[in-house]
């Protein structure tokens, strides 16, 4: 269970951070020519990424500092 | 919100919200109103854009034939004139002593004005000779200022130095009209540029911004180009070739090409057989033979001698004959053994260059004029000679006068002068009054203030160096008073004029200096006891051509705003000053005089008995002129076009009486005539030895510095200042920031300098032996030759801007006017020898 | 434990919670260098950078980047390298190094932080860069756009470590009266050392090291890549830029743990767990990343001397013979001698601190040039179009904000030694 | 689809500068800032010296290094590929300054008002105008342009942000033609759409080489140059004031 969580968590946290940073922000490569090459397809996209990245760290703090639920 | 207030609000480290009216276009008016440029020399048509009353910018009046909808940088750049905070917006008293830095209270225009009509009318009543009126370069036409000067009985003094005097008075003097050389860019074949750099100088007549459009089209169409200069910079790009002339040797060259055209017979003998004195007979004693007060031509047909005017006539051009007891040769056979002298390889040698450079160009000249050869302008046949010669400024060295006639000279063997594609001097080839005058000079003893047909320059340009010679010692010279009262209108001499300390000491004698300006020139914050304000581009001024010399138009300066502050136009200011004075109604009265100045026809004539407003007196020179809407076309149109100018015009050849009636004079008899004169009544042989019928090398008297005096120094224009009133714009400072000496890089290297560093430049007068320095940068540029350093005009010239600041000296503190340092016309030189060290 | 200590107050180890005078001078010495770095940048606030010697690179003949970014990359280097050094004592079971890891947390943690903080007082625009930032990055931009968010995690990353890792320490710091007792038992977050606790973390470390390296080496990269791949300034493109990255990263990393462990173990007088033996470890360390980063520097030299850019060979001349050459040979003189010390160090008989800690600030100095000599001489000799040669003199307004940054970072340090135990507490401590 | 491009012709240009001064009054920049900049260059030795000119825009590259870099999206290329900076958004990190091989940025240093020509707000200049003249005002150059409606013109000039040449984007969108290429004496400067065969900047290279500069560097300029290359030993003279 307190595996399960933390994998959840990290995983989460990674694919937040891929996600925002490879789909919902700016595009990435090729020559940009046009307008959208400048804008997020999301707005705060970029914060959701930085959330995604702490979140896999904070994994750590999930599987350390949970409290018991019964499975050890 | 509240938010983004925070983040995006008026910090200072955020700013973006800084423009509030963002994009709101809602109830601004937004107007383009026609006028004309007012800083450059050529009037360009310009449209200034406003917003809500405030001019945002100045763009070229896509109609006007001179500039067709573009501006030159000073064009576009004047804005900062008409809005530039440091103007004089109120008439100025001066509070201290002067020949100081000036301290001065802001006054009324009444207190102003009658202060200075007083000491104008007190002068006059003394001895009208007392009152001086001097002006800087004239916008447009100069119709008011001839109005105040003939009604005030002032003297007027010329404008500046810098200008290409001799040259005028040397086709005045040879040809007939007023200007110096240009070519009929049109139809012209090849451009000898000559100590002008054709690319950043501008013409005589026009701005640098009309050449170079016509420039470009000639180069297109593979005109070629060669630049005779010791310093060739932008012309280089546009140049075939380049002669890295030796300053002040200028004559050499064009007696050697007169004398290689001569040798390889490239010459247009038609020409100077029908309309120059080439074929007059001229006597040992250097006098034509005259009978009955004619002078005489040898008949080819009756091999007799004949009146050069007589029906049918051919003028032998070569040979020696006897008349009577006397030997006598045709003009030209006069000068072809003057100049068989001047080889190819003596040119060289004098000149700094390679013979077979100058063998080239006599070559270019002489296949290149194609003589015999006629084209046709509407059904007018002219003779087509497409060479030419551009020379300008250049005109400004000891042998000024004589190296202009000696190319004037070499066009009119090829038959160029006047003839389409060839050289041209004025827009037309209307005959000036100085070619009777010039010829037909009265010495006389007791001179005017700036010598005019004195002994010393019996042709003068009226040069003000030499007008504070002749204040600073009146005995001297022979003049017996000293002007007491100047009215200066934005012409500055002391920095525009060189000789600066005999300059300072004589303005300290005016015992009044009444100065028009928008600004304070070094002169008036020096000398004015009054400065009135003048206002810039937001007056009416006018009516200035509008010609490139292939369309005719006329235009009209509009205010584009009320005069700023208390300034006012410069034609308001004279309307208000002569009312003053009690000169401004009835006859002889300032309003009658412009009525005379701008040829008002009764109709339109001002009443002598009114004060009008400056529109109403162009009303009525529109209306004059046929334009029943009066001033408001111009106000409306902003340009006039009225269409091609005709070849009967362009062309001496065409007109209806061919070079307006002038017989050109290749050799100047009165010349010689001056000379014995002036050794008469006894002057310098610096003075009299440049008086000789035909243009005579002599060695330029700076040569004979030490030396250790190893460089020539010559002055230039930069497209960014040319013709002043620029070096106090922001913007145009900003192109150009600092007064710098360019060097070559040899020479450079040879004193240890760097691109930057600081150098001390000395002059020395050969002559009195007195040196004079400045202090400026070193500028590596590898377009000058090693034996020169040159130095751009303009900078030091507004006193109280902070513009200004720091932007270094005038060159024309290191030039001498004197013997040696002035040509024969009492025209400056801008060579001089010099020294240059690190500083 | 500290025997030093123990005369005053026996309750914490290292000086924890007392604040001594020595302490005190070099705090206030600090703060009035960051108040100065403050005025400094109130000055740049108010005035624009005008008040810098940053200008535009073309007609103004400047480097738009200059001292605060040169200090950026080597604050952020020294972070990374630390990191680095944190996860291989983790990874590769160093028990050496064990007492200094939370050290080397804290130096990771202070550097980036004040990393980030030249980046913020580089820009026009601070306020508005961190809502652009967060709201607008790009991660095709590599500077903001992806090495923000590698700092971040980097940042994110050596604090969840910092913190997991020290909640021992902060167990047994807490059980002991004191006035910080209560933030002890915060950080411990309800630690009991119970098997369970020590299994979780020790594979949580692991994991956790692994992740750091990871962040660590792709931060460090990203870095590189601001100026790896733009092709529009010579000195810049290159493939080598990166790995040089992560490796000087390493080496300064290591020099910085050097110089913090020997400052710590004069100043608090710790010579058992700051024994010659983990300066001999660490002089192995900077002895192979030097020699290692001194080869790249060759490959580099070589590779633009033979480049048939005039522009790139420009550079290359203002580096070896022209302007900057001197800052260039002291440079390779500094990475030569930290090298050769270390090889000295590491040969000798007799094992010496010192000659650590000289390699060390020799190698720390020589990458602070050379980090210079990356930023600015191809912004002021780089030049592609036939602009004059540019020049760039920082200002004292650069100097005071960047006195100002390393203040910040000291204090950081020093008031962290202060609530936590700096040095890893011996693993014979007590059970908490 | 439009492609705005300039075709420079360096066998007319004669390195008078006037484009530099109409673009600043244009687009009232800051003292020192030229977004149209002529070089003055001068090679070889006396006296086969050449002289010769480089008028150098902002280059619109279509695959331009400052897009790519700008961490923020502030630097874009809009409609019809002109590259403009939204001085709304700019966060003054120059980096697409030190990414942009042709030295076209500019930076606000200082407060730009300041270093402005067309400033009438300094006091001194209210005492002397006696409040006669309203305050410089172009509403056009604040607005926003485009469908995606940012603020791009030459109106920013806000301190701590980017600025560049925006090819005149307020002429532009209104049918006319930039400030520099309208007033170019001797029409050296062309403008047009580099997709239609007609139009002035295409047929201006239609039969003449055209060039780009720095093609090497692939940023694909939608400026072209007509004329002779100029020199990799070229050095330049005459400077202007550089610095502020």
């Amino acid at each position: 269970m307190r595996i399960a969580i933390t994998a959840l968590v990290a995983v989460g946290g990674i694919v937040l951070a891929l996600v925002s940073a490879l789909l919902l922000a700016a595009p990435l490569g090729g020559a940009p020519f046009d307008e959208s090459f400048s804008n997020p397809r999301l707005v705060y996209a970029p914060t959701l990424a930085v959330i995604g990245v702490a979140l896999v760290f904070s994994a750590a703090i999930v599987y350390e500092l949970m409290p018991r639920i019964g499975d050890d | 919100m509240a938010a983004s207030r925070f983040l995006f609000g008026p910090l200072t480290t955020l700013g973006a919200a800084e423009e509030s009216d963002s994009g709101d276009h809602t109830g601004t008016v937004d107007e383009w109103v026609p006028t004309t440029c007012w800083i450059g020399k050529q009037d360009c048509g310009m449209l200034a854009h406003r917003i809500d009353g405030r001019v945002v910018k100045l763009e070229g009046h896509p109609s006007h034939p001179r500039n067709m909808g573009t501006l030159c940088p000073k064009g576009v750049g004047q804005i900062t004139a008409l809005y530039d905070p440091n103007r004089v917006m109120t008439p100025l008293i001066r509070t201290n002593g002067k020949g100081v830095k000036g301290e001065f209270r802001a006054a009324g225009w009444d207190e102003a004005l009658s202060l200075v009509a007083e000491k104008m009318n007190a002068a006059r009543e003394d001895d009208p000779r007392k009152l001086i009126w001097q002006k800087g370069r004239s916008k447009a036409k100069s119709f008011y200022d001839k109005a105040f000067v003939n009604a005030s009985g002032a003297t007027k003094l010329h404008h500046g130095a810098y200008c290409s005097d001799a040259g005028y008075r040397a086709c005045e003097y040879t040809v007939g009209p007023h200007g110096v050389l240009h070519p009929d860019f049109r139809n012209t074949d090849y451009v000898l540029a000559w100590g002008w750099n054709i690319t950043a100088g501008g013409g005589n007549k026009t701005c640098w911004l009309t050449w170079n459009q016509q420039l470009i089209e000639a180069r297109a169409r593979g005109v070629k180009v060669v630049v005779v200069d010791p310093r060739v910079r932008a012309a280089g790009a546009y140049a075939d070739k380049w002669l890295p002339i030796k300053p002040g040797t200028d004559l050499a060259l064009a007696l050697a090409l007169c004398n290689l055209v001569i040798g390889q017979d490239t010459l247009d003998r038609d020409y100077l057989r029908k309309y120059s004195n080439a074929g007059y007979l001229v006597q040992e004693d250097g006098k034509f033979l005259r009978i009955d007060d004619v002078e005489q031509v040898w008949d080819e047909t009756t091999g007799g001698p004949m009146p050069h005017d007589a029906d049918g006539v051919t003028p032998a051009l070569e040979g020696e004959f006897t008349v009577g007891d006397q030997t006598v040769r045709p003009g030209f056979q006069v000068f072809k053994e003057h100049v068989a002298g001047y080889t190819a390889e003596w040119a060289a040698e004098t000149c700094g260059l390679n013979a077979d450079d100058i063998r080239e160009v006599a070559a270019d000249l002489g296949s290149k004029a194609s003589i015999g050869s006629i084209r046709s302008f509407d059904g007018v046949d002219v003779p087509h000679r497409p060479v030419s010669i551009m020379t300008y400024h250049v005109s400004q060295q000891e042998l000024g006068f004589q190296q202009v006639r000696a190319q004037v000279m070499l066009m009119m063997l090829l038959g160029a002068m006047g003839a389409s594609g060839g050289t041209m001097v004025d827009w037309t080839w209307k005959v000036h009054k100085n070619y009777a005058g010039l010829d037909d000079i009265e010495i006389t003893d007791t001179p005017n203030i700036y010598l005019n047909k004195s002994k010393f320059y019996p042709i003068n340009s009226n040069n003000s160096s030499i007008v504070a010679q002749v204040m600073n010692d009146p005995e001297a010279f022979g003049v017996d008073y000293v002007p007491e009262v100047a009215i200066l209108h934005m012409v500055n001499p002391l920095s525009s004029f060189l000789s600066e300390e005999d300059l300072v000491e004589a303005y300290k004698k005016f015992k009044f200096v009444a100065v028009i300006d928008p600004w304070i020139s070094r002169t008036a914050d020096m000398f004015a006891d009054v400065i009135l304000p003048a206002a810039t581009l937001e007056k009416y001024e006018g009516p200035p051509s509008g010609t490139d010399q292939y369309t005719d138009a006329v235009a009209l300066r509009v205010p584009i705003q009320e005069p700023l502050g208390q300034s006012r136009g410069d034609i308001q200011i004279y309307l208000d000053l002569c009312e003053a004075a009690g000169i401004l109604f009835g006859e002889g009265g300032y309003l009658d005089e412009v009525n005379k100045a701008l040829k008002l026809s009764d109709e339109y004539a001002l009443p002598l008995d009114r004060k009008p407003t400056e529109r109403e007196i162009f009303d009525n020179w529109s209306k004059d002129q046929g334009i029943d809407e009066g001033v408001s076309f111009f106000e409306r149109e902003g340009v006039l076009v009225k269409g091609p100018v005709s070849a009967t015009k362009r062309y001496g050849y065409a007109m209806d009486e061919p070079f307006g009636g002038a017989i050109h004079r290749l050799y100047g008899e009165s010349l010689q005539g001056y000379q014995e004169e002036m050794k008469k009544l006894g002057v310098s042989e610096n003075y009299w030895k440049h008086y000789t019928a035909l243009p005579t090398w002599q060695k330029p008297i700076m040569d004979t510095s030490p030396a250790e005096y190893d460089l020539y120094l010559v002055s230039y224009k930069m497209i960014e200042f040319k013709q002043g009133r620029a070096t106090q714009s922001p913007l145009l400072a900003e192109l150009a920031p600092k007064q710098r000496l360019d060097i070559n890089p040899e020479t450079a290297r040879a004193r240890g300098l760097e691109d930057g560093d600081a150098v001390l430049v000395e002059s020395q007068n050969a002559v009195t032996g007195f040196t004079r320095q400045l202090k400026t940068v070193v500028h590596i540029t590898s377009s000058i030759r090693p034996d020169t350093v040159a130095m751009p005009h303009h900078y030091g010239e507004i006193a109280r801007s902070p513009v200004t600041e720091g932007q270094g000296p005038t060159p024309n503190v290191l030039f001498f006017t004197g013997e040696g340092y002035t040509a024969n016309t009492g025209d400056q030189s801008f060579h001089v020898k010099v020294r240059v060290e690190k500083a | 434990m500290a025997t030093s200590t123990q005369t005053q107050s026996p309750l914490l180890p290292y000086g924890v919670g007392r604040f001594g005078a020595g302490w005190g001078v070099v705090f206030l010495l600090f703060l009035v260098l960051l108040a100065v770095g403050l005025y400094g940048y109130s000055r740049q606030l108010i005035e624009g950078e005008g008040v810098t010697g940053l200008r535009d690179v073309g007609t103004m003949g400047g480097a738009p980047w200059g001292l605060y970014i040169a200090f950026e990359l080597w604050f952020v280097g020294i972070g990374f390298g630390a990191m680095m050094l944190v996860a291989a004592a983790r990874l590769a079971h160093i028990d050496l190094l064990k007492p200094l890891v939370r050290t080397m947390c804290v130096i990771a943690l202070a550097t980036l932080f004040i990393g980030g903080w030249s980046i913020i007082v580089d820009l026009g625009q601070p306020v508005r860069a961190v809502v652009n930032i967060i709201k607008y990055a790009r991660p095709m931009s590599p500077f903001f756009g992806t090495f923000t968010i590698g700092l971040v995690a980097a940042f994110a990353a050596t604090l969840v470590y910092l913190f997991l890792d020290g909640r021992r320490d902060a167990a047994i710091l807490a059980r002991r009266p004191s006035r910080w007792s209560w933030l002890h038992r915060l950080a411990a977050s309800g630690y009991t050392d119970t098997e369970v606790e020590k299994h979780r973390r020790r594979r949580s470390s692991a994991l956790l090291a692994g992740a750091l390296l990871v962040v660590a080496i792709v931060a460090a990269s990203t870095s590189g890549f601001v100026f790896g791949i733009q092709q529009g300034r010579p000195g810049w493109f290159g493939a080598l830029q990166a790995p040089g990255f992560v490796v000087l990263a390493m080496l300064t990393g290591t020099a910085a743990t050097v110089i913090v462990a020997a400052s710590l173990r004069s100043g608090l007088g710790e010579k058992e767990a700051l024994g010659s033996r983990v300066f001999t470890l660490l002089n192995t360390v900077m002895l192979v990343a030097s020699l290692v980063y001194i080869y790249f520097i060759v490959v580099e030299i070589i590779t633009s001397s033979y480049s048939s850019s005039l522009a790139d060979q420009r550079v290359t001349d203002a580096l070896l013979t022209g302007e900057y050459a001197w800052m260039f040979w002291l440079s390779a003189a500094l990475f030569i001698v930290g090298a050769a010390l270390s090889i000295f160090r590491a040969t000798a008989s007799r094992s010496s601190i010192w000659l650590v800690v000289v390699a060390a600030i020799a190698i720390i100095i020589g990458a602070l040039l050379k980090r210079y000599l990356l930023v600015v001489p191809p912004l002021t000799t780089g030049r592609l179009l036939p602009y004059a040669d540019g020049s760039y003199s920082p200002t004292w307004v650069e100097y005071a904000v960047v006195g100002g940054l390393i203040s910040l970072g000291v204090l950081f340090f020093m008031i962290f030694m202060k609530l936590f135990p700096i040095l890893g507490l011996n693993d014979r401590e007590e059970n908490v | 689809m439009t492609r705005l491009g300039m075709v420079i012709d360096l066998e007319k240009c004669v390195g008078c500068r006037a484009c530099m001064v109409a673009c600043k009054v244009e687009n009232n920049t800051p003292e020192s800032a030229f977004w149209m900049y002529v070089f003055r260059l001068e090679d070889g030795e006396y006296p086969e010296s050449r002289v010769s000119f480089l008028p150098r825009p902002c280059q619109h590259c279509d695959n331009a290094p400052c897009v790519k870099v700008c961490p923020v999206g502030a630097r874009y290329t809009r409609d019809h590929g002109i590259v403009v900076t939204d001085w709304d958004r700019c966060i003054g990190c120059r980096y697409c300054e030190v990414a942009c091989p042709y030295g076209v940025n500019y930076f606000n240093y200082k407060k730009p008002k300041e270093l402005q020509y067309l400033n009438w707000e300094n006091p001194d200049v209210e005492v002397h105008s006696q409040g006669e003249v309203p305050p410089y005002k172009n509403p056009v150059l604040a607005g926003k342009f485009g469908p995606e409606q940012r603020k791009v013109a030459g109106g920013g000039h806000t301190k701590g942000v980017m600025e560049k040449c925006t090819f005149c984007v307020h002429r532009v969108d209104s049918g006319l033609d930039p400030a520099c290429v309208v007033n170019c004496p001797v029409g050296a400067l062309i403008f047009g759409d580099l997709e239609d065969p007609e139009s002035p900047a295409s047929r201006a290279i239609a039969d003449k080489p055209a060039y780009r500069l720095l093609e090497e560097r692939d940023t694909r300029p939608k400026v072209r140059y007509i004329g002779a290359p100029v020199s990799s030993t070229a050095r330049e003279i005459e400077r202007p004031k550089v610095r502020n």
